[in-house]
């Protein structure tokens, strides 16, 4: 039992595992890499990246998928700057608002017609970025954050890390403990791993359908908002492809897109991986814009398999 | 020295020549005023920061040019990072340029808005940055050291100047609109509608659409826009590419050059091509040969001169009295 | 069984019709459930008897009826409001979630809390260990529900439904893959919940099962209540004719067909015929010459071993032979017969078949080779729900039944419609979706895919499960049939009776190993449970 | 699921129940049909020039790329996958065609197609002989394809071979060459899916993966095989394409039309959840998507306009082609 735990443990973190082999092979190849202000820059930009994942963890649990993160990001970003006129509280709840009923219309439609996830999400991809470019003037208006008080959300820093990485590091512990131990992630994972089972079992499907896209448009709303506090703008070409991002570190952290199995620890990882892959690239600063791409290509080939390789080590024991 | 005699220096054809000349217009700005130290540009590690892949002549030539430059100067440690198309990336890429211990930033900006938190930084370490070919909006000479480039609104009234003469002011003209959300595509339009409306109110623009900037885009709203409208009379594409794909659209439909005027910016060796082809009827050109202004500025900037809050290049026109001579010269 | 025909119903059905597209699943079912009976629910595959408990849970709204629970008409929206209820349901395909622990599987929806509302993982995990134990599992409830075997996975089914609040517990085919102690344990709890007043629904096919626990019982035909009354009154020939629709003379004349009483001939006897294939196996048995060790057998299994599940397992069929497995719950049989058709990757071990020692790991070869597996878990492992009965019948015997790669629908026609007649395939026609059938068919339409690709040897794990007692007999009628053409069967049933007049020879598994091995006048139900018990002792030391 | 669901189209009022799953039935087969035919009469009514022979060959034109591309996605999906790589093949392939062409237009389409098929079988190796999820495996080659294809040929290249300047420009008797390859593509798969032992195949694995391999399907050596068709015919794709734009543009061919191929193949009827595929109506959800897009352009909207309503609009079609109980 003892070797049986150990091994899902391994799986689990398999994406910590392959993180911290990335990190050193990185310290020990560039100086400048495990520095304070380069490791600071990676964990910065990754926690808005981190704060949808976290979202998009639950979906993918839950069994669903939701491509409409990438555009409520930058239309949460819009609508946070354009609110920041009225003061920081309505930068921060206009975006909570719009996109979180973004999220509650596409959970709606999912749980109630059975649609499936990926069309719907993609209708939100597409309806929701067309939203922003309908307030933006198509796109040729950028609103100023003048709020200082609501700017400092995204740019005040403590210990050398911006506050967008503790909020990030808050809302995953609460997301984990939400996901491990309450009734409600328990449910996420039922349905997830066996949706009629799990209405056979009591479980509310739909609410808990609604609740985990409902999360997840909030989430990449307030991804977006604290991006833009952070620009002190609200800067309408973002997201592009930003869902794929997320989709990815999830499921490098180990969540199956099957649904039903999975946790936040991998998606964090996950997310910090890709940052480390674009670091690196950076740290090399000669290669083409072609080259990069192949590069990461490869890079995450290559860290899937092993990911893959690590948690199939499991299965055989 | 004034900077104008800069590009004879180098002899390459096709250099940038600054609009404006210096001492006259504007506000200055000097190291003292910066706040910075003085440093040996040859031994300093200098950052780039692309924003596009180099798969379009424009940035190709942009970074090349900033390459060889950086080359031709001595200067050895060049970082380049390429944001992608991605601008939280690009902010990604200029922190950890800085994190790397970069003196100096060239930066080409992927969008005006948004450059918070690297002004910030840099600030921090009173890193000068100059952009180039798009504007940053903020402080020059405290947030950034200044910019070089192109004014997008003045190429769109130029445009919109050949597009009024081609059709004699009257008729019904398209816009091929660049990537939505593009401050590059917003300027272009506005300058060209501007124009329009003030010089010519006989020309209606009856379609507007995105061709993304790309030349197959380009090409299939033009073949929906013929069919639909056979009536139009020009065509105003924001970039050269779409220009092009909108002739391929045209030779397609049986037209012939010259039927329908097209007028474009960018000013790539296939447009002039197309000029001289008789596809298109101008092309204004911008300029992105960005390396010898670039490292002249900051040169002078760190030799204590004044330099300028932006350096305004002049593009030129390209049209059938120049193309075929100028088709070295294009990029 | 005395009960008070006083008493108000708890639960009960009104004039319940139900429609499927195609399909007229209930036609005015009525049925009252009291406090403190057990109600046998009984009727042939697809009479209608899951559809009708889907009703009563709230899975289903009726079309027609009304439904009554506790005095007052109820319409149930989702299960979770019959739950709430106190309606307590074990269904019939195993509803549990594989990917999630046995613990949390157990809890789900009432796991311990402990600070600031927050589950508190270990008292879950102290809770659900007490919980199996009482139902004789023990295992790591830590583990994922999906790698305890089917058996133990109905216990922790069982378990959850009945560890809560109820007024009503209804169970479908709740014994189907039990073991007789386990279904003792079964009986035992269904036992104290009479007692204590609740209502008892019981489904199964098991006419013994029915006798020994049920008050009362119901019988359904083709949607339609054929008969309700005590159980105790019905003569037991009398109920099947019931079930089946036929007169109660001609059940007694023809008698139901099940395994002809000769089975126990001396092994080895030469068939009469060999079963014709078509394509002989070339590619996938090399010629790497490994005399048989045993005469005659058409596949032979030699020392079979993977780390805690099997331990040098050697097993061999013959033509015409009969093998039976014999074990309790995870005792290796599921895995044994995985492993003979590769479909279980082995530490050790290998598989001869017609003395050719087949490639490892691959099910593809051992098809070709003649060698092929009826699995365990219908649902997961067996049908393609997405396809058509059609479609899921010729699956395997595809390769064969076209050229150069195009199929050819005649012939698949023809396969089909020979197999639904041949095993009387309940279905609207050979287009409907395999997933609408009732649990019995499917595994009938399971079965005539094996049959259809003609393989030398059939390995059957729990071949009649869920099937009704007409089924029941064409399938062991079939399966005999088939043994006497000259095919090999290696029989695994956990239902005693069947296992005795199924086999020529039994051999009996114990924690991956072959603790024995009974032929002749040997093969009785009491040798069997003899072998297991003798042998329990000494090999747990 | 497929039990909890179906009762929603089982359960309407009791009454019409006989009549009306039938109707139910019926829109979601042809559904799609319906829409398309919709959308011509629209603009058959408010858009000038739209019964023109010359617009229907613009839009037939216009959407070979995507259904050449869907066809393969639809097999993809039928498996339980996705291929999200196609986009950046395309590039590839356009990359190699030009890199090639000095052998001729024949040789170098042949390279572009094997590039394609190789870069189809990597993704599928992957899926099926790594157990890497489908999305993630070919996520990598999405982003790595598209910038090898950008390190052959860093930069939009016109050419003037006049034979592939033909094959993407010429008719037979009235309809452009790379649409009849279209047809006859979908031909070819629609034959491969309905009576080939692959095609069934095909579907088996997508509606039960364990099921098919105790069935002795080849699985794995299926699965990657459908990678390499969806490969091969993006890459196809991707020569026509290129062929009908007189250059290789490697940076903007095929850019998301992943998103579009996924959106055609799911307003066609084909459930993401694999185990089923149809190929006809993957077509008309292709002439739908591009309808509506030539729809929009040709009414001038702009572009938030456009995005809006091709979200209501696929929305639609998908809820009136859903077929319940698929996720
Ligand atoms: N979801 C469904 N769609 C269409 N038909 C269905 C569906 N569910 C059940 N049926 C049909 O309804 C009838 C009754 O099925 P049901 O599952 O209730 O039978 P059952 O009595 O439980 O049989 P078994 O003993 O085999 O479990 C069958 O003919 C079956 O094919
Ligand atoms: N009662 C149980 N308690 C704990 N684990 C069990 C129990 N029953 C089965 N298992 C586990 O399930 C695994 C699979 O058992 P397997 O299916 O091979 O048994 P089997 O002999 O085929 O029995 P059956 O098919 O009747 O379930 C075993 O390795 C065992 O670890
Ligand atoms: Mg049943
Ligand atoms: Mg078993």
């Amino acid at each position: 039992m003892n070797r049986e735990q150990a091994s899902r443990v391994l799986q689990q973190h398999g994406a910590v595992m392959v993180l911290g082999m990335l990190v050193i092979v990185g310290s020990l190849a560039f100086d400048s890499f495990a520095t304070p202000a380069n490791a600071a820059s990676v964990v910065v930009s990754s926690s808005f990246l981190a704060i949808i994942a976290i979202g998009m963890t639950f979906v993918i649990i839950s069994g669903g998928i939701d491509l409409s993160v990438g555009s409520l990001f930058v239309l949460g970003g819009v609508l946070a700057a354009y609110g920041s006129q009225y003061g920081p509280l309505v930068a921060l709840a206009l975006p909570l608002a719009v996109c979180g009923v973004v999220g509650l219309l596409q959970g709606l439609v999912i749980a109630r017609t059975g649609m499936a996830p990926f069309i719907v999400t993609l209708a939100g991809l597409l309806g929701v970025r067309g939203l922003m470019l309908a307030i933006s003037d198509e796109g040729a208006t950028t609103y100023l954050v003048e709020d200082r008080a609501f700017a400092a959300l995204g740019q005040g820093e403590v210990l050398g890390l911006s506050y967008p990485v503790y909020i990030t590091a808050v809302l995953a512990v609460v997301a984990m403990v939400l996901l491990q131990r309450t009734g409600f992630g328990q449910n996420v994972y039922a349905i997830g791993g066996n949706e009629q089972a799990a209405a056979l079992m009591g479980v509310p499907v739909a609410r808990t359908k609604v609740s985990v896209y409902v999360m997840s448009g909030l989430l990449a709303g307030l991804a977006g908002a604290l991006n833009a506090a952070r620009l002190s703008s609200g800067v309408t070409i973002l997201g592009i492809g930003l869902e794929l991002d997320a989709i990815a570190a999830v499921v490098i952290g180990g969540t199956l897109l099957t649904g039903g199995a999975g946790g936040i620890t991998g998606s964090v990882a996950g997310v910090l991986l890709l940052g480390v892959i674009q670091s690196l690239i950076n740290q090399v600063g000669s290669l083409t814009s072609a080259f990069q791409q192949v590069v990461s290509g490869v890079f995450l080939a290559l860290v899937v398999v092993a990911q893959r390789l690590l948690s199939k080590a499991q299965r055989l024991t | 020295e004034a900077p104008q005699s800069a590009p004879a220096a180098t002899g390459t054809a096709g250099q940038q020549v600054v609009q404006t000349p210096t001492g006259t217009a504007g506000p200055t700005c000097t190291l003292e005023q910066f706040g910075g130290t003085k440093f040996d540009l040859k031994t300093a590690t200098v950052g780039f920061s692309q924003s596009e892949k180099e798969a379009n002549p424009f940035r190709i030539a942009e970074t090349k040019s900033i390459k060889d430059e950086a080359a031709r100067l001595g200067i050895t440690n060049l970082k380049v990072t390429n944001a992608q198309s991605q601008f939280s990336k690009q902010i990604t890429d200029v922190q950890q340029l800085i994190a790397q211990g970069v003196q100096l930033l060239v930066i080409a900006p992927l969008n005006s808005d948004g450059w918070e938190p690297v002004l910030q930084q840099a600030a921090a370490k009173k890193i000068p940055i100059i952009t180039v070919d798009r504007k940053i909006n903020a402080r020059p000479c405290s947030d950034y050291l200044t910019f070089i480039g192109s004014d997008f609104y003045e190429q769109g009234k130029r445009a919109a100047d050949r597009m009024i003469e081609a059709l004699s002011g009257k008729g019904k003209v398209a816009i091929l609109l660049g990537a939505p959300g593009n401050n590059v595509t917003t300027e272009r339009t506005n300058g060209f509608k501007d124009r329009v409306k003030e010089q010519a109110p006989g020309i209606t623009i009856s379609f507007e659409q995105t061709g993304e900037f790309a030349r197959e885009k380009g090409q299939q709203v033009t073949e929906q826009l013929i069919q639909s409208n056979p009536d139009i009379n020009g065509i105003y594409a924001e970039n050269d590419e779409m220009a092009l794909g909108a002739v391929t659209a045209l030779k397609g439909a049986g037209k012939e050059p010259g039927d329908i005027k097209i007028v474009s910016v960018d000013g790539t060796r296939s447009a002039v091509q197309g000029i001289a082809d008789g596809w298109l009827h101008a092309v204004i050109e911008s300029n992105p040969r960005f390396g010898p202004l670039a490292f002249e500025t900051a040169g002078k900037f760190l030799d204590g001169e004044a330099i300028p809050d932006k350096v305004i290049i002049s593009d030129r026109d390209y049209d059938t009295t120049n193309a075929k001579d100028s088709l070295g010269e294009a990029y | 069984m005395i009960h008070s025909t006083g008493v108000e119903p708890v639960l009960e059905a009104r004039g319940i019709s139900k429609r499927f597209p195609g399909v007229l699943a209930l036609d005015g079912v009525s049925l009252a459930l009291r406090p403190g009976e057990v109600h046998a629910l009984v009727g042939e595959n697809g009479a209608g008897k899951s559809t009708l408990i889907k009703v009563f849970t709230g899975v289903y709204r009726p079309d027609g009826g009304e439904l009554r629970y506790r005095g007052a008409p109820a319409a149930f929206g989702t299960p979770m409001e019959a739950q709430r209820a106190g309606i307590q349901t074990i269904y019939q395909e195993v509803n549990l979630v594989p990917m999630m622990s046995v613990a949390r599987n157990l809890l789900l929806g009432r796991e311990p809390r402990g600070r600031f509302g927050v589950i508190d993982a270990a008292a879950m995990y102290g809770e659900a260990e007490r919980v199996l134990a009482g139902y004789g599992v023990e295992t790591d409830v830590r583990r994922p529900l999906r790698t305890l075997g089917v058996g133990a996975q109905q216990m922790v089914a069982l378990a959850r439904a009945v560890s809560v609040e109820a007024r009503v517990v209804i169970m479908d085919e709740p014994t189907s893959s039990l073991e007789p102690r386990e279904v003792e344990t079964l009986f035992g709890v269904i036992g104290r919940l009479r007692d204590s007043g609740i209502a008892v629904m019981y489904v199964s096919h098991r006419l013994d099962e029915l006798y020994r626990v049920c008050d009362r019982v119901t019988v359904l035909r083709d949607g339609r209540l054929a008969h309700t009354g005590p159980l105790a009154e019905l003569e037991r020939l009398r109920l099947i004719s019931l079930m089946l629709g036929r007169d109660l003379s001609d059940v007694r004349s023809r008698g139901l067909t099940r395994f002809s009483r000769d089975r126990h001939r001396t092994p080895g006897a030469p068939s009469t015929e060999d079963t014709p294939t078509e394509d002989t196996p070339t590619e996938d048995t090399p010629t790497g010459d490994t005399p048989a060790k045993e005469e005659g057998a058409v596949v032979e299994a030699r020392g079979l071993t993977r780390r805690h599940v099997l331990d040098g397992v050697d097993v061999s069929v013959r033509p015409g032979e009969v093998v039976g497995l014999g074990g309790l719950l995870g005792a290796g049989r599921t895995e044994t017969a995985k492993a003979i058709v590769g479909a279980l990757p082995l530490d050790d071990g290998q598989v001869l078949v017609a003395g050719l020692p087949l490639r490892a790991g691959s099910t593809a070869a051992a098809i070709r080779a003649g060698v092929s597996l009826l699995p365990e878990d219908r649902k997961a492992e067996g049908i393609i729900p997405t396809l058509s009965v059609r479609e899921n019948i010729a699956l395997a015997a595809l390769p064969s039944l076209g050229r150069a790669g195009v199929v050819s629908e005649a012939r698949i026609d023809r396969v089909v419609e020979i197999f639904m007649r041949r095993l009387r395939i309940k279905a609207a026609s050979p287009h409907q979706l395999v997933s609408e059938l009732s649990g019995g068919n499917q595994q009938k339409v399971l079965l005539a895919r094996w049959l259809a690709v003609r393989p030398k040897v059939l390995l059957l794990d729990e071949p009649t499960r869920g099937i009704d007692v007409g089924a029941k007999a064409e399938v062991q009628a079939l399966i005999d049939e088939l043994a006497q053409e000259g095919l090999g069967v290696l029989l695994i049933s956990s239902d005693l009776e069947e296992l005795v007049e199924g086999a020529d020879r039994i051999l009996v598994l114990r924690e991956g190993a072959v603790v024995g091995e009974l032929s002749g006048d040997e093969v009785t139900e009491e040798r069997i449970m003899a072998t297991i018990a003798e042998q329990a002792e000494p090999s747990d030391g | 699921m497929a039990e909890l669901a179906h009762d929603r189209g089982g359960r309407p009022d009791g009454r019409a129940a006989a009549l009306k799953p039938q109707v139910y039935a019926w829109v979601q087969d042809y559904g799609v049909y319906a829409a398309v035919l919709a959308l011509l009469l629209f603009n058959v009514l408010f858009t000038p020039h739209f019964l023109d022979a010359a617009n229907f060959r613009t839009q037939l034109v216009q959407v070979t790329p995507i259904v050449i591309v869907s066809l393969g996605m639809a097999l993809v999906i039928g498996t339980q996958g996705i291929d999200l790589s196609v986009g950046s093949v395309m590039a590839l392939a356009a990359a190699l065609t030009v890199l090639y062409l000095g052998y001729g237009w024949l040789p170098a389409l042949v390279v572009a197609v094997v590039g394609g098929a190789v870069v189809g079988a990597a993704g599928g190796a992957l899926v099926a002989y790594v157990g890497v999820q489908p999305i993630v495996a070919t996520l990598a080659l999405l982003v790595g394809v598209r910038g090898l294809a950008n390190v052959l040929v860093p930069q939009l290249v016109e050419f003037r071979n006049p034979d592939l300047i033909a094959l993407g420009s010429s008719s037979v008797a009235g309809i452009p060459v790379i649409v009849l390859i279209a047809a006859a593509l979908t031909v070819i798969v629609l034959f491969v899916v309905r009576r080939t032992t692959f095609g069934r195949q095909v579907v088996a694995i997508g509606g039960n993966r364990s099921a098919s391999e105790l069935s002795g399907l080849p699985v794995k050596r299926v699965l990657l095989t459908v990678y390499v068709i969806s490969g091969l015919l993006a890459a196809l794709a991707g020569v026509l394409a290129t062929a009908r734009l007189q250059a290789s543009d490697p940076t903007s061919l095929g850019l998301f039309i992943e998103l579009s191929a996924i959106t055609a193949v799911v307003v066609g009827g084909t459930p993401l959840t694999g185990g089923r595929i149809r190929v006809l109506s993957t077509v008309m959800g292709a002439l739908l998507m591009q309808l509506l897009a030539a729809t929009l352009i040709k009414h001038n909207l702009p572009q938030s306009w456009t995005q809006m309503v091709q979200a209501v609009i696929i929305l639609a079609a998908v809820y009136a082609t859903r077929k319940r109980g698929t996720r």
